[in-house]
């Protein structure tokens, strides 16, 4: 077991390793980059060189990415150029990071919480007319754009009926205490009600939104593992016990359901990911989406390059807790 | 084949005799000297009467077919700007219906309905092309991974980890934010690439269950050459997991074309709509004129519903263990 | 021109050279690597799946071999058609050692003996019609240059295991589990073949169904002369279709005899229990013979007992010996017994004549290697990018 | 307004019906996060938004207008040359840290600013803009040095005259400063750190003279706090804080302003002016002080050195139809480079007719119907002068086919090339659209910035005949002192460059607008973006 | 021939389980229906053995989960009864069904591995029928499991309790479901070819545990198999399928000294024996099951039966006989024609 995390981990290094390269040539190697994003409208080719010598960027690839790997082994990965100038880029992700982290927290509690229950009664009742509905459901809410589910989501509950707020993290003058960067969380430890209940109602919206896509697929899966799992001989032989329906369900067919579920939202983490960055656009969310989808359109290279590896790292990191988490609740693995 | 005539009980009788009679009982049982009917066909067969299949199949027939007649359906050119006249960005910021102009037009007076049906052309075009490019890169990596097992499936395989490493979507929005020419290229590349490692290693799982199975065993027993294996046995069956998630994938990639539109990271020329596109466009008049949004994301739902219904049927009748 | 077709000149060439050794299988070992390691795999151990045999198969003879799941038949029956490349020893097959060729050497060679599969299904490919699965080898030999005769021949290898010639443009899932099993054994035939190996080719088939099968590999055999090695676990099926017999046990063959003479004197203590396990359609049989009644399961190959590996379940095991030295294929002197009659048993002599006694055997628990997954598996792809 | 103000205030503050006058909270939706604090190195809009409620220059600028008034400075006079300038200063200000407002702190600010590392030479852009170069080049400069000549009189000398200076000084980045403050937060030191600069730290806690005072930057939250300068010289502020909270996303910041959690926002989309007024909400529209235009590059398309190739496509264009159907309402057909506010407007120029056949004449005259155009637009870009430039591109490019013209597109996005292409040298493209806000209010700062430099300018002038000629003639108009002579010289310039070179095709102004909610009142619009908000009250139905 | 039985078979007592015209068909809307069980009666009396013998897809399985309430809950009909103690197990309430389930009538299934449920101890999954069935707790059933587990011949029974099933051999597995079959001392105990998938030194092993416990115990068993051998060595009774219907019945000796439906016949002439001298060639039935007719009309195995003549084809043949011998065939072997 150990052994299994140990080789994981050192995989996941020189994965990532090389990620950290590819990202790098391939961000050097395109037009734009740092110096015209620094300089904006009032350039010229005079302040282009001079910028260019001031940062090293005149200097041959490998030795950047040298100097680069120098560096990051320091623990610096530069600085932003456009999404906070000046500011660190590995700091940028760690202030950014707590609230995704509570976003994706509680996008997956609402995935889960509905797409388990809800895709175990759908297999249940396979080709029903519960089964259908959920199962379009759970596509068209796939397919919708996130931005448009998340207009509505705001028109309806924000605007119209004033129920939660629009966007943001915390009401505005709210004195809180910052513990963790966790609002709910902070609140919480703090004793602070009103602010973790002001926190709670902000993150409603942008989790639902997010939630859409995680949902629709630990629906499905679930629907689908169940499905397996009822055909299973060994659920045949607990009927055969005569247990209660209640046993069945729980000891013998959701627990076996689960395991593929749980490699599932392991792999929601990189759907999570992905999904901040529309999703924090779009409700204003300071965390790492924004922050990519930022670095995307103002070119911020250096934060560009931290985020994607920290995301790289996230994802292949939580699968790897996802695997060992797998073989810890599995024993065919387990006792191995 | 009923036996009028009794058969005596059986006994001992010449090799000739005895395989003449199986052959007649034989013959008797497959009179139909037709040809055989391939798996396709038959999965076909079972497939045309499954309701979710059909829908799906209906849907995306109805929409292959509009993205076909589109140019002649469509009343207008969809980079013509009849309406452009009536737009006043204040007051009238997007033409509403009128005769002639069933939906109205869009925020630059193009025909509405007419960049709808165009759309369909444009939209199926890059979800298709994005898809077949993914198949053919990770078809490729995958063949190689799956047909020399060592270093080239360490390789190729190592390759794909770091793909997969990073977050689909994330990488589609690095590709596209990164191009330095933005085209409708552009979005079938970074959708393609995403769908390459999955390709790969689906295509790699099955592979390695075919180079193992009794068949492939059996050809190389036979003395067949190594590539014509590879190319005539494992590949075509191994392929059938990977059409299906093709079918599937077909829909993602539109539904990822227009998130990156909205990122603003689509094709900034949209003489030729294309729905993600429209839909991206559509997004300053979200609060005035909701329908502008409306339209472009009914049709992706409908298209990518029938797809993933199509695809997720097709599964189903491939997948052994649902199959009676 | 139909008369003169491959089947026939072949049949014609084989029958004078009855008797004549075919096959040759010396010290024969597979091993598959265990491997493990934390960053680069290392071998760590092997599943010696077959572990040191000998055997020899005569042109024209059918030689049967049987044993538990898991002792390594198929291993065995692949490794001799290199088709799992054996670790060690030689297979000498008609003068040429096939175990050490490689390549196109080897690929030509594979003309003159084939294979037959347990699984109709999963061995013909689901994408061919039974015409191209027929031709492919032909082809592959360079055998179809005439269109005619490759059409003549086509038909003649359906009407030989007895399938009607519309068949031909047929898919192997419109066939029923029998019928498939003759397709294969017609692909089998299709590049004439002096020796079929046969793995388990009845027993994925209902009994009636099984029978027609046994009955048109004797057919063939009969009409090709052809040399069959066969691969199955039900001891009565192999005694109908051959001539001699092997039994293994744990990668090993620790007898060897006459097919009759097996069931009349078996020597070893394994074939013993394994004969009386099986179960015969007369109750007044079964009400009445004495069952030896093994206790524990097969050892796992990766750690197979030491000596004799049958001495953790052997109901006549001695102190001596059994457990330190692992017995030879011998011929003993009993009574019954004929000078092709090998077993590998230190006792044997002892046990024919009664001086040892059965004693009750503690069974020894086996707790590894009864599979589960190596990790978590991957859930299908449509899930991971939506 | 009870929604508003139950979300917009501290929910611990108990009712938060602050039903008027003085007090209150001005939530206002900024659309990006400000770079840092030091409106010296700040380059966009979005931080000089945020600093320009603390920071005051020596001069400003009468609020709704482009006028320049005085600030910090009472009055300032020049020598004859027009080199030597001497500013009185007021005796009542003091910095928000309590130290005193004087001609040292002045000339202590200057020296800061001219003083410039490496690093800072880059980051430092308006400085370098406007005053060409720093201590370690002081042969280039305009700025030669300041003397605190009394407690309350600073002289500033410069190297030559220019119609810039003292306008200049209500740039945001010539901001005075505490000298204290700069000194102990080590302000200058600004370093290369791999692709960006990395700030100190005095960029994060800014020390200023004006109306508001730094509060708090709370980045997990995008919020910037403000709160009153209780101390201020002149009215005190009405509100007791601004809270600027960064919202992306264009319609969230308009929802959020229709669910009442912000007080207003900057650059609402024209579209939704009409809905924003009937939600009872008021859209302040400033004038325009920005010209939209079609760059041409003759450089990268010798055709294009043709006047009648350059006049033919000016007439192939439909301005009238862009503006009313493209451009929000106040938007005007340009007829020169820069916008009628600014002095040297030449109003005796008539916009280019619209006609088609004219084009098609003068394209066939100059033996290039059919010629190709390799037209470029930005994308994910929007400026006051173009809110979407991919809808002008449309309407451009369908005009110009309409004469024959074939339009080959390029686009690049802002940052990811498009800038780099245009000004590269020489430029990519063989028409581009471009524009520019006026940074006050300057011709220079408008034809000056377009032609005056002839190597490195845009329009590729240096392979023109008459490219050097407009050059010297700008730089020399620019050193006329006299207010009235140098006006009439911009306008012979304006003449010239419109009727005789045509170097480009100016297209329109577009009013800027921004948006307040009810309850709102005292914002004055201003022409160049440059609000202050110390006018604002928030409350009353 | 005449040798002792096995055990007394009561034969005369009240039946435990009796099955009568049990129907069971499948088919999904817009399909012709299939039926898998056509009339099939036999009757099973306390400590009896009876088997159910036939080719895959006769019905065998169907007959069984039919009996057992375990069919699949959409896309069936069941009809006829199965009367177990005076109740029709067929028309009992899901709950009550449940009730009876391993408690009075336990089922041991074919595959010993899918049948264990994977994440679950051993242990566990013994007790869990106790608990329910006995109202014990799992402390006072752990230890009554492990005397289960070493009554099946599980060597070591307290470690195992705790072992997963993939950590225990085939024939280990298959022990670890007896034991669960028997924890509640059945009366009835159905056994779906139990030995299938093992080998035939296991097979053996397992059957002689079978044997002895049902000895042991008194519990009547249904033994369904395709092997019959497997049959002969354990039934009392034995009913041979054929299509989902029961052409031939007799006790084991009379059933194969003197088996009299062709189809019989051509089972006990297809294998290969053991006992039998070699050479002779197998005389197979002719065709595969996939010639069968309806029976509505007609003798389904008419299409592969050496014996069959004209009316075969044209009508159904009848129950010939009782609940402890009958056959059902126009033409039986060994009676002139
Ligand atoms: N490719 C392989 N890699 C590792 N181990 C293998 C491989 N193939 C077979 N083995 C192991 O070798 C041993 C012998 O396997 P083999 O398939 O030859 O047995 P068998 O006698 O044919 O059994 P069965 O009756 O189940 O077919 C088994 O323990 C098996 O697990
Ligand atoms: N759930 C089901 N839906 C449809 N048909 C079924 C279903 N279950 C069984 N059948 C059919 O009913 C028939 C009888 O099946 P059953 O499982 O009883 O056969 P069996 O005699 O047990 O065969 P085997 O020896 O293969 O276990 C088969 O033709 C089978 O295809
Ligand atoms: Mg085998
Ligand atoms: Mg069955």
């Amino acid at each position: 077991m150990l052994r299994f995390a140990v080789r994981r981990l050192l995989q996941m290094v020189g994965v990532l390793l090389v990620l950290s390269f590819l990202v790098f040539v391939w961000l050097r190697s395109l037009p734009g980059g740092p110096v015209s994003a620094l300089l904006g409208e009032r350039q010229t080719e005079a302040r282009r060189e001079a910028l260019e010598q001031a940062l090293g960027l005149d200097q041959p690839l490998p030795v950047q990415y040298l100097r680069f790997m120098q560096r990051a082994f320091r623990g610096d990965f530069g600085v932003s150029t456009q999404v906070l100038p000046g500011e660190d880029a590995l700091d940028i992700f760690l202030t950014r990071l707590p609230a995704t982290l509570e976003l994706s927290f509680f996008a997956l509690v609402i995935a889960i919480a509905l797409g388990i229950p809800l895709g175990y009664l759908a297999a249940r009742r396979k080709g029903t007319a519960l089964d259908t509905t959920t199962v379009i459901s759970s596509l068209v809410g796939v397919a919708v754009p996130v931005f448009f589910t998340a207009f509505l989501l705001k028109y309806f509950f924000a605007v119209e009926w004033n129920l939660l707020p629009v966007s943001g993290r915390q009401s505005i003058g709210l004195d809180a205490t910052r513990v963790t960067g966790l609002f709910v969380l902070d609140g919480i430890l703090t004793r602070e009600w009103d602010a973790a209940w002001d926190a709670l109602k902000h993150l409603v919206l942008p989790s639902v939104a997010l939630a859409t896509i995680p949902f629709a697929v630990v629906f499905r899966i679930t629907r689908a593992s169940v499905l397996d799992v009822l055909d299973e001989d060994y659920v045949r032989t607990a009927e055969a016990k005569g247990l209660t329906a209640r046993v069945i369900r729980g000891r013998h067919v959701l627990r076996n359901a689960m395991l593929p579920v749980v490699t599932t939202v392991g792999l929601q983490v990189g759907a999570l990911l992905s999904g901040a960055v529309l999703t924090e656009t779009v409700f204003s969310w300071r965390g790492v989406g924004q922050a990519l989808a930022e670095g995307f359109l103002q070119k911020d290279y250096p934060v560009l390059q931290v985020l994607i590896m920290a995301a790289a790292a996230i994802y292949v990191l939580v699968n790897l807790l996802v695997d060992i988490t797998y073989a810890l609740i599995d024993p065919r693995i387990r006792t191995r | 084949m009923t036996s009028e005539t009794p058969q005596p009980p059986p006994q001992r009788t010449s090799y000739a005799d005895r395989r003449k009679q199986r052959l007649d009982a034989l013959a008797a049982a497959s009179a139909d000297e037709e040809g055989g009917v391939s798996l396709i066909l038959s999965a076909w067969r079972r497939l045309r009467r499954n309701p979710v299949f059909l829908v799906g199949l209906a849907i995306t027939v109805t929409f292959v077919v509009l993205a076909l007649v589109a140019p002649w359906l469509a009343p207008y050119d969809p980079a013509a700007r009849p309406l452009l006249d009536d737009i006043r960005p204040q007051s009238n910021p997007v033409p509403g219906p009128e005769p002639g102009h069933p939906l109205g037009g869009d925020d630059k007076g193009r025909d509405l309905l007419s960049r709808l049906l165009v759309g369909s052309q444009q939209t199926l075009m890059v979800g298709v092309l994005a898809t077949l490019f993914g198949l053919l890169g990770g078809v490729t990596l995958g063949t190689i991974a799956g047909a020399f097992a060592g270093w080239a499936d360490s390789l190729v395989m190592r390759i794909v980890d770091v793909m997969l490493s990073i977050p689909s979507l994330l990488l589609a929005f690095t590709i596209a934010a990164l191009a330095s020419s933005p085209s409708q290229w552009t979005l079938i590349v970074a959708i393609a690439t995403v769908q390459v490692p999955i390709f790969a290693r689906l295509l790699r799982g099955s592979m390695l269950g075919q180079r193992a199975s009794d068949h492939v065993l059996a050809a190389r027993s036979l003395g067949v050459k190594p590539h014509a294996i590879v190319f005539r046995h494992m590949l075509p069956n191994a392929l059938g997991p990977v059409i299906v998630q093709a079918t599937l994938v077909l829909a993602v990639a539109i539904i990822d074309a227009a998130a990156l539109s909205f990122l603003g990271l689509g094709n900034p020329d949209d003489r030729r709509p294309e729905w993600g596109q429209m839909l991206g466009a559509a997004q300053p008049y979200l609060g005035q004129e909701p329908h502008l949004a409306f339209y472009p994301a009914a049709c992706i739902i409908v298209v990518a519903l029938g797809f993933t219904l199509m695809g997720e049927s097709l599964r189903e009748a491939l997948d052994p263990k649902t199959r009676r | 021109m139909s008369g003169s077709t491959g089947l026939d000149q072949a049949r014609g060439a084989r029958t004078a050279a009855q008797g004549e050794v075919l096959v040759e299988v010396r010290d024969l070992e597979v091993h598959f690597p265990i491997k493990s390691g934390i960053v680069f795999d290392r071998t760590v151990g092997h599943v010696r799946a077959v572990d040191g045999v000998d055997l020899t198969i005569h042109r024209g003879e059918t030689y049967g071999l049987v044993g538990e799941s898991g002792c390594g038949k198929s291993t065995l029956g692949k490794a001799i058609l290199n088709l799992e490349p054996p670790t060690a020893g030689s297979v000498v097959f008609d003068g040429v050692d096939i175990a050490s060729l490689k390549g196109e050497a080897l690929r030509t060679e594979r003309k003159r003996f084939q294979m037959v599969f347990q699984d109709p299904m999963s061995s013909l490919d689901p994408r061919q019609t039974v015409e191209a699965l027929l031709l492919e080898g032909m082809r592959a030999h360079g055998l179809d240059t005439d269109k005619a005769a490759t059409h003549a021949r086509l038909r003649e290898l359906m009407s030989a295991v007895g399938l009607p010639p519309s068949g031909l443009k047929k898919y192997p899932h419109e066939f029923s589990g029998g019928q498939r099993q003759r397709i294969g054994i017609a692909r089998a035939l299709s590049v004439g073949p002096d020796l079929i190996v046969a793995d388990e080719p009845v027993s994925a088939l209902d009994v009636s169904i099984q029978a027609q099968v046994i009955n048109l590999l004797q057919d063939l055999q009969d009409e090709l002369g052809l040399t069959y090695l066969v691969v199955a676990h039900d001891l009565a099926v192999v005694r109908h279709i051959s001539n001699r017999i092997g039994v293994m046990y744990l990668g090993g063959l620790v007898e060897e005899s006459e097919a009759g003479e097996l069931y009349d004197v078996p020597l070893h203590p394994y074939t013993r229990a394994l004969m009386s396990a099986v179960p015969v359609p007369d109750p007044t049989l079964e009400d009445t013979r004495e069952q030896i009644l093994l206790t524990g399961d097969l050892p796992s190959p990766a750690h197979p007992p030491t000596g004799c590996r049958f001495h953790t379940r052997c109901p006549w095991r001695q102190e001596t010996r059994c457990d330190t030295e692992r017995p030879e294929l011998r011929v003993v002197q009993v009574d019954g017994a004929s000078s092709g009659h090998r077993v590998a048993c230190h006792f044997a002599e002892q046990i024919a004549a009664g001086e040892i006694q059965r004693h009750e055997v503690e069974p020894e628990l086996e707790l590894e290697g009864f599979g589960g997954p190596d990790g978590p598996p991957t859930p299908p792809e449509a899930y991971i990018a939506p | 307004a009870a929604t508003l103000a139950s979300c917009a205030e501290s929910e611990r503050d108990g009712d938060g019906g602050s039903g008027g006058g003085d007090d209150g909270t001005f939530v206002f939706g900024a659309a990006g996060a400000p770079e840092m604090f030091d409106p010296y190195y700040a380059t966009d809009g979005e931080t000089f938004r945020i600093t320009r409620q603390m920071f005051e220059g020596l001069l400003g600028i009468e609020p709704g207008s482009a006028e320049v008034v005085p600030e910090l400075a009472t009055e300032w006079t020049s020598d004859e040359e027009g080199t030597e300038w001497t500013f009185t200063l007021r005796d009542d200000v003091t910095f928000h840290d309590g130290e005193p407002f004087n001609a040292e702190a002045v000339c202590y600010n200057f020296e800061r600013m001219f003083d410039q590392n490496d690093a800072g030479q880059v980051a430092g852009e308006y400085w370098g803009y406007v005053m060409g170069a720093y201590a370690n080049d002081p042969e280039n400069s305009l700025y030669q040095g300041c003397e605190a000549t009394d407690e309350f009189e600073a002289v500033i000398s410069i190297s030559r005259p220019t119609s810039g200076f003292p306008t200049m000084l209500t740039l945001e980045s010539l901001s005075m400063q505490s000298p204290k403050a700069l000194e102990e937060g080590d302000a200058n030191g600004i370093a290369s750190e791999g692709e960006g600069f990395s700030f100190p730290a005095y960029a994060d806690a800014p020390v200023g003279t004006g109306p508001f005072t730094f509060g708090e930057y709370d980045e997990a939250n995008g919020s910037i706090t403000l709160a009153r300068n209780d101390d201020y010289w002149g009215d005190a502020a009405q509100v007791s804080e601004i809270v600027f909270r960064v919202i992306p996303d264009e319609s969230t910041r308009r929802q959020e302003l229709e669910a009442g959690s912000i007080n207003g926002y900057d650059l609402p989309n024209p579209v939704d002016w009409a809905g924003l007024e009937e939600d009872g909400n008021s859209v302040e529209i400033r004038d325009p002080f920005n010209i939209l235009y079609l760059g041409l590059n003759p450089e990268a398309n010798p055709q294009l050195e043709d006047l009648r190739v350059r006049k033919a496509i000016y007439h192939a264009l439909n301005r009238e139809q862009l503006v009313q159907t493209q451009l929000p309402e106040g938007a005007a057909v340009a007829t020169q480079f820069m916008p009628d506010t600014v002095s040297g407007y030449n109003t005796e120029l008539e916009p280019y007719a619209y006609d088609p056949d004219e084009a098609k004449r003068l394209l066939a005259e100059a033996g290039a119907e059919g010629m190709t155009l390799n037209f470029a637009y930005p994308t994910e870009v929007s400026r006051p002068y173009m809110p979407d430039p991919q809808k002008i591109y449309e309407a451009l490019r369908t005009d110009l086919e309409a004469v024959g013209i074939k339009v080959k597109v390029s686009t690049a996005s802002w940052n990811g090339g498009y800038l780099d292409n245009v000004s590269g040298e020489p430029g990519k493209y063989d028409a581009y659209i471009l524009g520019w806000t006026g940074d006050y209010d300057s011709a220079y700062n408008f034809i000056g910035t377009f032609f005056g430099n002839l190597k490195d300018n845009d329009f590729g002038t240096d392979v023109m005949p008459w490219g050097k000629q407009l050059a010297d003639d700008l730089k020399a108009a620019d050193a006329i002192v006299d207010e009235d002579e140098r006006g009439a010289a911009w306008e012979e310039i304006n003449r010239q460059i419109m009727e005789e070179y045509l170097p480009g095709l100016p297209i329109s102004h577009s009013p800027p607008a921004l948006v307040v909610g009810p309850g709102v009142d005292g914002v004055i619009p201003s022409p160049l973006t440059a609000e202050e908000f110390d006018t604002v009250t928030v409350g009353g139905e | 021939m005449s040798t002792q039985p096995l055990h007394p078979a009561p034969r005369h007592g009240e039946p435990l389980l009796a099955v009568r015209d049990l129907r069971v068909t499948f088919g999904r809307r817009g399909e012709e229906p299939f039926r898998a069980v056509d009339g099939v009666s036999f009757d099973v009396r306390p400590g009896q053995t009876v088997g159910l013998v036939g080719e895959s897809g006769c019905g065998k399985s169907v007959t069984s989960l039919a009996v057992m309430g375990l069919l699949p809950t959409r896309g069936n009909t069941v009809e006829g009864s199965a009367v177990f103690d005076g109740e029709d197990l067929l028309s009992l309430s899901p709950a009550q069904m449940r009730d009876r389930r391993g408690a009075d009538i336990a089922m041991i299934f074919q595959d010993p591995l899918s049948s264990l449920n994977p994440v679950i101890q051993i242990g566990r999954q013994v007790t869990e029928v106790m608990e329910r069935h006995q109202g014990l707790s799992r402390k006072e059933a752990m230890p009554k499991a492990a005397d289960l587990l070493e009554r099946v011949g599980i060597p070591d029974p307290t470690a195992r309790l705790a072992s997963y099933p993939h950590q225990l051999s085939g024939g280990m597995r298959q022990r670890a479901l007896i034991a669960m079959a028997l924890a509640c001392q059945p009366r009835l105990l159905i056994a779906d070819e139990p030995t299938t998938a093992l080998d035939v030194t296991i097979q053996a092993q397992i059957l002689a545990l079978l044997k002895e416990l049902v000895v042991e115990t008194g519990t009547a068993m249904v033994m369904i198999t395709h092997d019959l051998g497997v049959v002969a060595g354990l039934c009392d009774e034995v009913n041979v399928l054929y299509g989902g219907k029961i052409v031939e019945r007799g006790d084991r000796h009379t059933l194969f000294a003197r088996p009299r439906h062709p189809y019989t016949v051509g089972l006990l002439s297809s294998i290969p024996r053991l006992d039998a001298p070699r050479g002779e060639p197998l005389s197979p039935i002719p065709g595969s099951v996939a010639d069968n007719l309806p029976w509505d009309d007609a003798c389904a195995f008419a299409p592969r039966c050496p014996n069959a003549l004209d009316v075969c084809v044209r009508e159904t043949p009848v129950w010939d006989g009782d609940d402890v011998v009958g056959l059902r065939c126009f033409n039986p072997m060994g009676v002139s024609r």
